[in-house]
């Protein structure tokens, strides 16, 4: 069977829909992960009595489970019970679930990779716990986070491609059904791995460039 | 030894590490304007020692009187402290993400609230002396190790500590830049007259600036002994042997 | 033993051989038929881990009749052309509805059920017209002949999900205002549901359920053709009807709705 | 009664159905881990090796596995591997082979990652006493970087077995499919069996998988304080 | 100089990494038996240097005449010649991940294939020399770093080599482990007539036992001077200047 450029041609307008609600679900699942992850890891640099125990929780369960499951959780059984939210509100809600834990995993790798002695340095000219957070510990912790967090961000992109199981109409899901409903799976699978081609490959140089530039404003090589 | 004018006194100091009791019933003081060099051989406690005096590490048992005042070890008096006890490092620690002046006014002007303007002044004052005025809006990853310490030596003066503790701070510098840093501090001892104390494997400075020395092994004081009287004729073997072996 | 997957002895992709490919079934020993696993009562697994319904109890019939074992593999709607064309199965017995399009894909043998779309609705809240559904949100399941049907009306909002647990636990959900899908797993489906009704009981073009091969099978598709004229004639199929559907059907459902009766 | 939904479990064979779907998943994640981390060492050696065009292709082959959404390779391998190239593989052998392929894609670059971070002095040391290159990789290099590289492998390894989540969506009969039949089967009787049933999926996945990553946590943790003295 | 019994010798050799030109004509000979250091300030292209000889840097031009035969620099050949030509580096750079004993037989048994017997043998025998037999089963993270030095020192022995390179090997060392780790090379230059290139700070050391200094300076040989001479009486002013800049 070879591929018709034609079928592809056809489809590319739903297909751009879909691509664009990917973006759309990823940005805000992103933004919505970095918060959490940022949040989760203040309140576990800080120890901040109870929460930092609850946080803790949360990145293990969040971490050892699929998203798949997590989705069905929220799509599937949390209505049953009452609580019910749309699809693509149950897909950003997923994605900042796992990612958050995701996203304070990498901030609290990158501050526990501040060297110790960068730390007692700046002890020893009489920073408070918070100047030294302000002026050593994050700026140099964030820098090494990036790599975490860029892989976090693609990774997060790529999951977005398990919200097909709660009907929502991303790319994945509309190659999916454009299989079951004209059977083209050669184009349409074609047409879907040059999608996420297209978001993923600018954004992972931009990303590695960021890396460089982070890394070389901060530490200088 | 005036009890009159004695900045820090350490009495009966104990410090374990978990198991290892690296600190055993540590006695001493140290007056206005002295400079006690901490001598002894390697793994005996001389940075652990010079540590627990700034807060770095805790201790046991014991009790540190500064300037009078018994220390009560929390972590927010360490804090306070910290801006009258100085410290530097034998890593060229300079903060990789702040300009050379950035790196020096942290302290005076977040800590102690100075206006920027009246801490750069000292600030350059103290650049002019190091000899690295032009150096102040560079990285630290544009200086040389040699230049980076002396910045760091400088960071920690901006202060204006009362007591200086420096812990080996020519041990990671090629021998060529060594020069240059002992004798900044050789020129605070004897210029600025400040207190200090000074660990060190470089014995000649040693001899040099030590009004004292503490020669320390397996974390007890063995001797404690003027400067010149401890290199030329040390009042323990040990203290012999360990001279002998600093010279090839 | 059940709900296992296709058989492993089955590497080589080209149909057209010379060996007709019904020999080569027997020389195999299986046939690896695909069917649904989560779709009362038609083909589903039961408490006990046994794959039961109508579709498993003509596939079963279609092994033995062969005199070969049957290999299962589940799948969802819209993967029941690909699972043929990609040689991972020789025949589907999942209610696959006979469509032009399809036919362009598959061969299908001679029909042995009759079917059209259905809408399912609350009761309190009932869809009786699709004019009435303009707007709202219609549940179906990919690569069904609901999903195709209302594709081409438009006004509809179509939740499209992969499974049929998926879309009636959506519905369930309240997701969407209705659930479009053919009307003989409907009418099983709400008597189980007494908050639910069949408001719409047929709508588009009446339709048939067949057996397909891949495309191109001849000697598949002629032997099935006959295997389905000689059970129809032999009433195995109101048998089927009688032991796996009626049970779940309420009255208002008469078997000659469903089944092909000579 | 929303509390009673737990009686679904023990219906009849249903949770002896859902451990045997969980044991297919963890067959299926087991054999394509093995299989996925040898040929990652393998590739993750020849990927620190001078010759560029080599580089090039397994960059290339990292970077495909890196792009396409473990969902996408599925449907590739399962739908058109059999149609354009004449391999056909069933179900369960298609998911050990995209796992293990991408457990590879992954691996060979967490093994580079490590042979790379072996301080430089200690390879040159290797040579200066006259080691091949094989020899220098046999004895000195990959020694070393199997203990850098073990937390990460660790990592993936609890990756992998979280993406086996994804079996159901190619016929493959998995806890997640099982869990499917048993919520279609028995949702008239128990309303909120769907409830319990996604619960005690979401409890083995965690089960498996918290423990490996304690694990790796730990030894990350220990090589941490290592390295800071 | 006689020309008979120069065991290498390096011609006309030119180094660059990309655009940094760091060594310029390089030309000196070393007999059989010779003891040469290497002295120069920091960056002078020292390690440079030394690390060509053994194949670790490429060059871009010039001769090595090893054992009267030009060396062609293939990674093959430099790999057969290591066996010949020994090294040791400033970091303790023994394999963490096998024993002391383990590491000493590596080359002698994989390279050359000798009897595990028999290279044990040796390796006992040189351990028994610099005194650590006992630790022949200990891992490296066991020892000190003296200790870990001197194992390093008996590895490049094991392999019986005609020349020794070793690169500041004392740097990273404690100061009282220093003399330790230089005794064993003097008494491999004075007892077993070793010929050797060594590159160190320690300039009382060197004057011990260096028949030859080599003083570099950017990238160039500024003097080459029998060892007594050069200590007392150096014959560039630039090697003066630096021989005062070494001790405090
Ligand atoms: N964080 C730690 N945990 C456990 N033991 C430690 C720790 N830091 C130091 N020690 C031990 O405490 C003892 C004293 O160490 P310390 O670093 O104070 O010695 P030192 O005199 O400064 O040596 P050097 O001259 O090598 O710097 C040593 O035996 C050392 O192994
Ligand atoms: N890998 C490299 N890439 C680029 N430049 C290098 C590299 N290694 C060394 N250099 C440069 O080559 C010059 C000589 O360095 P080398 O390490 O040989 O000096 P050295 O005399 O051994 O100094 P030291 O006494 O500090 O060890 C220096 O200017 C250094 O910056
Ligand atoms: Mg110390
Ligand atoms: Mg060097």
């Amino acid at each position: 069977m070879g591929i018709s450029w034609q079928v592809i041609q056809q489809s590319l307008p739903v297909f751009e829909k879909g691509l664009v609600l990917t973006l759309w679900l990823s940005l805000i699942g992103i933004i919505g992960a970095i918060i959490v992850g940022l949040v989760c890891s203040l309140l576990q640099y800080f120890k901040v009595p109870v929460l930092h125990q609850i946080v803790s929780v949360y990145v293990e369960v969040s971490r050892n489970t699929p998203l798949l499951v997590q989705l069905f959780f929220l799509y599937y059984a949390f209505p049953v019970f009452g609580f019910k939210m749309n699809a693509e509100m149950c897909g950003i809600v997923g994605l900042i679930f796992l990612g958050g834990s995701y996203m304070a995993e990498g901030f609290t790798g990158g501050f526990n990779g501040v060297s110790k002695t960068q730390v007692e340095t700046g002890k020893a000219i009489g920073l408070t716990r918070g100047q030294l957070a302000r002026y050593v510990v994050f700026p140099q912790g964030f820098a090494l986070s990036v790599p975490a967090l860029a892989a976090n961000i693609i990774f997060l992109i790529k999951e977005t491609s398990i919200f097909t199981v709660i009907a929502i109409p991303e790319l994945t899901n509309t190659a999916l059904d454009l299989i079951g409903m004209y059977y083209r799976s050669n184009e349409y699978l074609l047409v879907l791995v040059v999608g996420y081609a297209i978001i993923l490959i600018p954004l992972s140089i931009l990303l590695t460039i960021l890396e460089k530039r982070v890394r070389y404003g901060a530490f200088g090589n | 030894m005036q009890m009159a004018e004695q900045i820090l006194s350490v009495a009966h100091l104990e410090k374990s590490y978990q198991k290892r009791h690296v600190l055993h019933d540590i006695n001493f003081s140290i007056a206005k304007g002295e400079v006690v060099a901490l001598l002894g051989p390697s793994g005996s406690g001389k940075s652990t020692l010079i540590r627990c005096l700034n807060g770095l590490e805790e201790y046991q048992q014991g009790t540190l009187t500064f300037n009078g005042e018994e220390v009560t070890p929390t972590e927010k008096n360490w804090q306070q402290l910290r801006q009258k006890i100085g410290m530097v490092f034998q890593s060229y620690d300079l903060f990789p993400n702040l300009t050379v002046l950035d790196n020096i006014l942290l302290g005076p002007v977040k800590v102690q609230h100075q206006s920027r303007e009246e801490a750069k002044a000292t600030a350059e004052k103290l650049l002019d002396q190091v000899g690295l005025r032009e150096y102040e809006n560079s990285y630290p990853r544009q200086l040389s190790g040699g230049q980076k310490q002396r910045i760091a030596i400088v960071r920690a003066l901006a202060l204006n500590p009362e007591l200086m503790l420096f812990d080996e701070v020519t041990a990671s510098l090629d021998p060529e830049m060594v020069r240059g840093v002992l004798n900044i501090i050789t020129e605070l001892a004897q210029d600025s007259n400040m207190t200090m104390i000074v660990v060190t494997h470089e014995m000649n400075f040693a001899k040099q600036i030590a009004d004292r020395v503490l020669f320390l092994e397996d974390g007890k004081i063995l001797e404690q002994t003027p400067g010149k009287q401890f290199f030329e004729d040390p009042q323990t073997d040990r203290a012999k042997a360990f001279l002998e072996s600093m010279d090839f | 033993g059940c709900g296992s997957n296709s058989s492993k002895s089955s590497s080589s992709s080209s149909s057209s051989d010379n060996q007709s490919t019904v020999q080569k079934i027997k020389k195999r020993g299986t046939i690896r038929i695909a069917v649904f696993g989560d779709l009362p009562p038609y083909g589903w697994v039961n408490k006990n881990g046994q794959r039961v319904g109508y579709d498993l109890t003509l596939a079963r019939k279609v092994a033995k009749d062969l005199g070969v074992k049957a290999k299962f593999v589940q799948v969802n709607a819209n993967n029941r052309v690909d699972a043929l064309n990609s040689n991972k199965v020789d025949m589907v017995l999942a209610n696959f509805t006979v469509t032009p399009e399809r036919k362009q894909v598959v061969d299908f043998a001679n029909p042995y059920m009759k079917v059209s779309v259905g809408v399912v609705s609350k009761k309190s809240n009932p869809i009786t017209k699709a004019s009435q559904l303009n707007g709202k949100k219609l549940i179906v399941t990919k690569g069904t002949t609901a999903e195709n049907y209302f594709t081409k009306q438009s006004g509809v909002n179509l939740l499209k999900f992969d499974s049929k647990t998926q879309q009636f636990n959506a519905l369930k959900n309240g997701r969407g205002a209705a659930l479009a899908d053919d009307n003989s797993y409907l009418y099983a489906w709400v008597k189980n549901q007494p908050k639910y009704t069949v408001g719409i009981k047929s709508i588009g073009p009446k339709q048939y359920i067949a057996p397909a091969v891949k495309k191109g099978n001849k000697s598949l598709l002629n032997w099935t053709n006959k295997e389905i004229n000689k059970l129809t004639k032999n009433s195995f199929f109101e048998q089927d009807y009688n032991s796996q559907l009626k049970p779940y059907f309420g009255s208002e459902v008469k078997p000659s709705d469903i089944i092909i009766t000579k | 009664m929303a509390h009673s939904g737990i009686n679904v479990l023990f219906e009849g064979r249903n949770l002896a159905r859902l451990f045997g779907g969980l044991w297919t998943t963890i067959e299926i994640a087991a054999i394509a881990l093995v299989l996925g981390l040898i040929l990652g060492v393998v590739l993750g050696v020849l990927r620190t090796f001078k010759n560029r065009p080599l580089r090039f292709i397994l960059r290339l082959y990292l970077e495909f596995f890196r792009i396409v959404p473990t969902v996408v390779l599925l449907f590739l391998f399962y739908y058109i591997l059999p149609r354009q190239m004449g391999v056909n593989l069933p179900a369960n052998e298609v998911a050990i082979l995209v796992f293990a392929l991408w457990t590879a894609a992954e691996m060979s670059d967490i093994v580079r990652g490590a042979l790379i971070s072996v301080p430089q002095h200690q390879r040159e040391s290797g040579l200066a006493i006259g080691l091949g290159r094989w020899q220098l990789y046999r004895y000195v290099l990959i020694p070393q970087a199997v203990a850098l590289e073990l937390p990460a492998t660790i990592n993936l390894v609890t990756r992998v077995i979280k993406t086996t989540s994804l079996l159901m969506l190619i016929s493959v009969m998995d806890v997640i499919n099982v869990g499917q039949q048993v919520v279609e089967a028995n949702g008239q009787k128990y309303p909120t069996g769907v409830f319990w049933v996604y619960g005690i999926i979401f409890v083995m996945y965690f089960v498996i998988d918290y423990p490996l990553s304690w694990w790796a946590k730990r030894m990350d943790k220990k090589r941490l304080e290592r390295a800071n003295g």
